[in-house]
């Protein structure tokens, strides 16, 4: 995507590193005053029931921010993560019921996941198609296609194994929470101390130069894609494990919920700019939310409203210590 | 807008001693740089004021706030006698005051006509008069000798091109002050001198113009009067009859350097890099070589298709015919990992375009193209990255807060310095420079020089672009003169005269 | 097949619409009527659904089978399309009068089914129909859901003084969000004894959220409509109860009747084609099984 | 890379009109090709009753798209416009059921449209948040200020002469057919023939440039985001018109097909490039997918697919087009 000459004003140059620190901490101060907020206004939020329910709710938008994440830093958008999510909600649960063994039933779902993501790659890199338009055509036909194969119902899924995983804990914490982890690690890793990572921001910032310095544009970009595409494919995975059902239409709207985590996370759509915590915080500050307003028993539409104000606030602050730095 | 205004005064009037613009204790501050530090400045009704400084002296800072582009700190600004604000462009264009900015900043959709007439549109019963703006636009181009349509987009220009657009527009808006940042940088000598007739038209009728250039030549000969920055304060202003490019030199950097343009003799080695006829969009059986510890300049008008050559020897974009030879090896350049595999560096001509990550840190630009040599197992080695960046910044003296400062808060000349740094290391046989030295000072420019002299005594060889024939002229040891793609000279160390070269390029 | 009669649901999504279908599509069989099966993919799609119903006009068919996905919004349209086509109306109602026949639910009176049921289970464990319940609607704005909710409130306030309503939740139309919904609930109200789930897909959620807290004990959920999956709870008694519909009945009987009236033969105006409350004790009867697991392949 | 003249000043003049014209020229070719094939598959076509029903359908995202286009061509994104078009249904109903004139009430809905996109533009230009923020806010927000005002029901409007409007026509015309000429024609003049839209097209290609050259590009971007949401919220009183009913949510996800017309009617997301005309015709492009598959009888849900699959195949083609030209 093209570097836009963004009208930015007056930065003054500061540590990369200090700023992305000062930036989840105040997202980790924002989480914790409603960790705060609630333990003193219910007696019910801060019982490791509750928390558990908390880690699991938020645990999904949680990794496909992630996934999205690397796309957003590449300059990009995917807009079809949860229809990804969906759709391999139908692909995993025909395998389980059409008997395939639950490991490969997963390890075939990714795959498609991968498959997705690099048809993505495809149509930004090869058909030049920007990637809006492309996650958005695959968001609809991939619905199209979900629902074909079952014909538009519900699959529901007996394994018990399998649906019983997302119900399930290890060493207290609930499995769901376990897979953030297990996705968060390398990806960490991957964005925070590789190359690979280096070449992400790069190729978010100016592709041209990344170019010329001898990075592999096309590769990067169908790596982010096939990652985020990936992500989506585990959650997809995590959720007819949740709901025991695959059904095309479930996940609908999450890519928002996803790209809200994500620059809420202090991903800037522009490009170049993004953490992998950021968007695991981002998540679950959302998830707080609607938690926090459950509990308090507000009108759920009220919840809406409250995401919406909320998602202002936190963004203008950010954008706020951003100018000032 | 009236094509050319004509001066208030007929007959144009002599420089005067009133001033038209006083800078009381200007001052500006960006948060962790102070660019401006209390300057006090006056400019003269109808002269052409120079100002001249290091890289990040403060000269565009300057600019900016004199056109309301970045509010100041503090100080006041008085025109004509009154106090102004200042605050908005709008604010600077209606007073009379435009400018010619260092980085061309035009809407590349729009057309030409559109760019040229952009807030100042001519209309009809609220509709535009497209095709009469176009005509009136081409009116303007063609009496300035711009030989250039009016009706294209802009994005079909070359930068040099766009830059004459962009003067051509601030000419023409009642400008009574005028203001260059660098405008012949992307420039050709052809077109400088089209520049230069208009501004001394414009001072003859009157208006002041305000020239910032890292080119002593230019300020010589169009300047009345020079002023200097240094670190943000103004160190002096003189009488351009006063004063002689070595008083100015130490002015600016606080000592004095010998010589420019250095050259070691460094005795040539074995062949590099051998082109054979190649061909490619933009260039046509172009040949040549370049040997161990020699430089070969390719020097030719914008558009000559220099650029278009050595990107497609990179392998940026495909060679449909001919042969390159890699120290005696026939080789296949497919894409640019395939050229930095084998050893060869690429600072290209567009530093915002091509060179640099602009949101990026300095250190992540200069290590960019070393990442797997930084790379211990999966991860980056913290302290590799670190040291390397920092080496450069020290060597190249590159003025920057850290290396984690993002590249667009570098001024001009030390983002150039960054697109070469990140080369200097990587340990490459054949370096590419694409118009290294648009934009930096003097003192920077010696010192490139002289790490071109260290490259080429390790044993590397150069191929050196450049649009300002002194560079290639002095240093040299080979070079082609290219004109509408294609090869038309080629000459041995300083062994024809600058006229020779300059009608080859032409081709007149 | 020569007739064609096309069927309009709600949501093609759902599997209670897929049950209409599989009905329509029997009867066309039996028939020999093409059925069409259309229908927007959102019960809140009221536009969709219109925009469907304009297109089904145009194809000129024998006669249009349709399911109002809200009351008011289709009234005009319906009024519109009968001028050329004849229109049965089944599983919820519309502002017009121009039905030739209409198959339906009183959801009305399916939200007091629900209420009865969610009573009775509660009575049954704590002894007295009394205690804190929460009701979730799939969506808002959708026309049967709201008439569920009015019956079980109004049912509630009437019978039964002794149970609260502590919680009124609207989800966002997908199982997940039932599910995030009760597991919250289920922590905000820890005495909190029935919930009612007024369709197939919060059921769904909710269920999950009741077994996956083990909280079947405590927690009597009533839920709407059926699949296997819910019958499986109902079994293992994660959910005390069901509130059925016959959809097999109307999308059959709908097609059947539309073809009769097609042909200018007199057919019923109304027919109530019954809500049942089905529990872990009477699922076995062949009633019940015969609605549990209607004939959808 | 285009063309090339290698002596300065014989750059062949490319007329940016002519691009557009040619490009909604073919936009015109798939339309009728369309036309002419559904004329020969069904016998139901191309029959009146349904070129008004088809006429009708389009209608509403065409003026949406329209709107989106000004926005889009800022180099912004306003994914509010579906829950505007939802959130203004509540207005109007409330307005009209609660005996307010219509023309009044019609008039007060509009102008909570411009409140709303003056809000946007606020964000952007005062907050400094990023478009796709800002707007994905409101987009939240409104849903549950629409849902709150209705306590989450439906409000039906007994206004018999207020709905039965869209049902109308007009010389031959469904009603809601002309109001895509009431808006689209002012918006030619506005973007192709005024100064106005041409300071559009320069704050989307450089707002910096723009700027120095005196452009209130401020003004630019608030006028953007108002003139799209006052198009929302024209549709939403359409849409109250055709439902005869005000609920929050009825148009959900229209931002996407909003944007997806205008995108397919060659709008670039990167700013700068885009007509009156293209959008309309996107609109009315995707509204013939829907209408012939459902004439044809094919399974809805393969509509998704075609949808999706003609987006890559038109937005290809576009882009192969200009990279040529
Ligand atoms: N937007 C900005 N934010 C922070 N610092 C800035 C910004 N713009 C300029 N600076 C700093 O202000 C100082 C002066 O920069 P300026 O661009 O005025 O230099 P200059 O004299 O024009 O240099 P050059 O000859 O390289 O163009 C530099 O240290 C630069 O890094
Ligand atoms: N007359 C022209 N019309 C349109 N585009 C042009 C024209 N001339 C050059 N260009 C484009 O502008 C860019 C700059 O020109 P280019 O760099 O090829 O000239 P060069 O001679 O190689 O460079 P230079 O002489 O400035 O080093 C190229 O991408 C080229 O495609
Ligand atoms: O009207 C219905 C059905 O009766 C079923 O419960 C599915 O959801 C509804 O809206
Ligand atoms: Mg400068
Ligand atoms: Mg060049």
């Amino acid at each position: 995507m093209s570097q836009k000459t963004t009208t930015q004003g007056e930065i003054a140059p500061r540590r990369k590193l200090n700023f992305n620190n000062l930036l989840s901490l105040s997202l980790v101060a924002v989480l914790l005053l409603m960790f705060i907020l609630l333990s003193i206004a219910t007696t019910t939020f801060a019982t490791p029931g509750n928390i558990s329910n908390l880690a699991r709710q938020g645990a999904m938008i949680a990794i496909l921010a992630v996934g999205e994440t690397f796309v957003i830093i590449t300059a990009g958008i995917d807009l079809s993560v949860g229809a990804i999510v969906g759709f391999t909600t139908v692909i995993v649960s025909l395998l389980i019921e059409g008997g395939v063994p639950v490991p490969i039933a997963i390890t075939i779902t990714l795959l498609v996941g991968v498959a997705i993501g690099a048809f993505h790659g495809f149509g930004i890199v090869r058909m030049g198609l920007p990637p809006f338009i492309i996650t958005l055509a695959t968001l609809t036909a991939l619905q199209g296609v979900g629902l074909l194969i079952t014909n538009g119902s519900t699959i529901n899924i007996t394994n018990d194994d399998f649906t019983g995983f997302s119900r399930g804990e290890f060493l207290g914490i609930p499995n769901l929470f376990w897979i953030v982890i297990v996705v968060a690690v390398p990806a960490v890793i991957y964005l925070h101390f590789s190359k690979y990572g280096r070449y992400l921001y790069a190729v978010g910032s100016n592709p041209e130069a990344a170019r010329l310095s001898g990075v592999n544009v096309r590769g990067v970009i169908y790596t982010a894609y096939i990652l985020s595409a990936l992500c989506a494919a585990v959650v997809g995975v995590m959720l007819a494990s949740r709901t025991g059902t695959g059904n095309a239409t479930q996940a609908n709207g999450w890519e928002l919920q996803a790209i809200a985590s994500s620059v809420i996370g202090g991903t800037s759509l522009f490009g170049a700019v993004g953490t992998v915590w950021g968007p695991l915080l981002g998540a679950f500050i959302l998830a707080t939310i609607r938690n926090g307003a459950n509990l308090l028993n507000v009108n759920s539409f009220w919840q809406y409203i409250i995401t919406g104000g909320l998602i202002i606030i936190i963004v203008y602050f950010d954008q706020l210590r951003r100018r000032k730095r | 807008m009236n094509a050319l205004n004509v001066a208030e005064a007929a007959g144009g009037i002599a420089p005067s001693s009133v001033p038209i613009l006083e800078l009381r204790k200007l001052d500006k501050r960006f948060t962790g740089t102070h660019a401006l530090k209390s300057v006090d400045l006056s400019f003269r009704r109808g002269e052409i004021h120079a100002i001249v400084g290091e890289n990040g002296a403060g000269k565009s800072t300057l600019i900016k706030l004199l056109t309301g582009v970045h509010p100041r700190t503090s100080g006041e600004l008085v025109w004509l006698g009154a106090t102004v604000p200042l605050s908005t462009p709008h604010e600077a264009i209606a007073l009379g005051i435009n400018a010619v900015h260092q980085e061309v900043v035009l809407c590349p959709h729009l057309t030409v006509a559109a760019n040229m007439f952009l807030g100042d549109e001519e209309v009809r019963y609220g509709l535009l008069k497209n095709r009469q703006m176009v005509a009136d636009a081409q009116k303007v181009l063609d009496e300035l000798g711009f030989n250039l349509p009016a009706g294209v987009l802009l994005s079909d220009l070359t930068i040099g091109q766009q830059q004459l657009i962009a003067t051509a527009r601030a000419a023409t808006r009642g400008t009574k002050f005028l203001i260059f940042d660098e405008p012949t940088a992307y420039l050709t000598r052809q077109e400088a001198a089209q520049l230069f007739a208009l501004i001394r038209r414009l001072k003859a009728e009157g208006v002041t113009i305000v020239y910032i250039s890292h080119r002593m030549e230019e300020v010589f000969e169009l300047a009345d009067r020079v002023s200097v920055l240094r670190d943000g304060q103004l160190v002096g202003t003189r009488d351009i009859d006063a004063t002689d490019e070595n008083e100015l030199i130490a002015m600016m950097i606080n000592r004095s350097i010998e010589q420019v343009y250095h050259k070691d003799t460094i005795p040539l080695g074995a062949t590099l890099i051998e082109a054979k006829n190649l061909s490619g969009e933009g260039f046509e059986d172009i040949s040549l070589s370049v040997r161990a510890g020699e430089i070969v300049g390719l020097y030719g008008l914008i558009g000559a298709g220099r650029s278009e050559f050595v990107t497609s020897l990179f392998g940026r974009h495909p060679i449909k015919s001919g042969e390159v030879v890699w120290e005696g090896r026939p080789v296949r350049i497919r894409n640019e990992r395939d050229a930095i595999n084998l050893g060869i560096a690429l600072a290209p001509e567009s530093r915002r375009d091509q060179g640099l990550c602009l949101n990026l840190g300095v250190g992540h630009n200069i290590n960019l193209p070393v990442y797997d040599r930084l790379t211990k197992g999966v991860t980056i080695s913290a302290r590799m990255e670190k040291e390397h960046a920092d080496r450069q910044i020290q060597d190249l003296r590159i003025k920057t807060q850290s290396r984690n400062a993002l590249a667009l808060s570098l001024s001009g000349g030390n983002q150039q310095k960054i697109v070469i740094g990140k080369w200097l290391n990587h340990g490459a046989k054949l370096f590419i420079f694409d118009e290294p030295t648009v934009g930096v000072d003097v003192g920077t420019k010696a010192e490139i020089y002289r790490l071109f002299s260290a490259l080429l005594a390790k044993g590397a060889g150069i191929i050196l672009i450049s649009s300002y024939l002194p560079e290639v002229y002095e240093l040299a040891d080979q070079f082609h003169v290219f004109r509408a793609g294609r090869q038309v000279a080629t000459h041995g160390f300083k062994a024809v005269s600058h006229e020779q070269i300059l009608s080859e390029a032409i081709g007149v | 097949a020569e007739v064609t009669i096309p069927i309009i649901v709600k949501d093609t999504t759902s599997f209670y619409w897929q049950i209409v279908l599989a009905g329509a599509r029997a009867a066309g069989k039996d028939l020999n009527v093409n059925v069409p099966e259309l229908g927007a993919q959102s019960e809140a799609d009221i536009n969709g659904q219109i925009t469907i119903l304009e297109n089904a006009v145009a194809g000129k068919p024998a006669a249009i089978v349709i399911s109002p996905t809200q009351r008011a919004a289709l009234g005009k349209p319906i009024d519109e399309a009968a001028k050329s086509v004849k229109i049965i109306g089944i599983d919820s109602a519309a502002d017009s009068k121009a039905f030739t026949s209409f198959l339906t639910t009183d959801n009305v009176q399916g939200g007091r089914i629900a209420a009865d049921g969610l009573a009775a289970a509660i009575a049954e464990k704590y002894g007295k129909p009394e205690g804190e319940v929460a009701l979730i609607t799939h969506l808002p704005g959708v026309g049967s859901l709201d008439e569920r909710a009015k019956g079980f409130k109004e049912e509630l306030a009437a019978k039964y003084p002794g149970i609260k309503l502590v919680a009124d939740k609207v989800s966002d139309g997908t199982a997940n969000g039932g599910l995030n919904i009760t597991t919250d609930l289920l922590t905000a109200f820890p005495n909190l004894r029935g919930i009612f789930a007024s369709n197939l897909i919060q059921a769904q959620g909710a269920g999950q959220a009741v077994a996956e807290n083990k909280a079947q004990d405590k927690v009597k959920l009533v839920g709407f409509d059926s699949d296997d999956k819910l019958v499986k709870f109902l079994g293992d008694g994660v959910i005390a109860a069901l509130v059925v519909q016959d959809p097999y009945r109307m999308g059959y009987d709908g097609v059947k009747t539309a073809l009769a009236a097609s042909k200018g033969e007199k057919v019923a105006p109304f027919v109530d084609t019954g809500a049942n409350l089905i529990t872990t004790a009477n699922m076995k009867e062949p009633r019940s099984q015969e609605l549990l697991n209607p004939k959808v392949k």
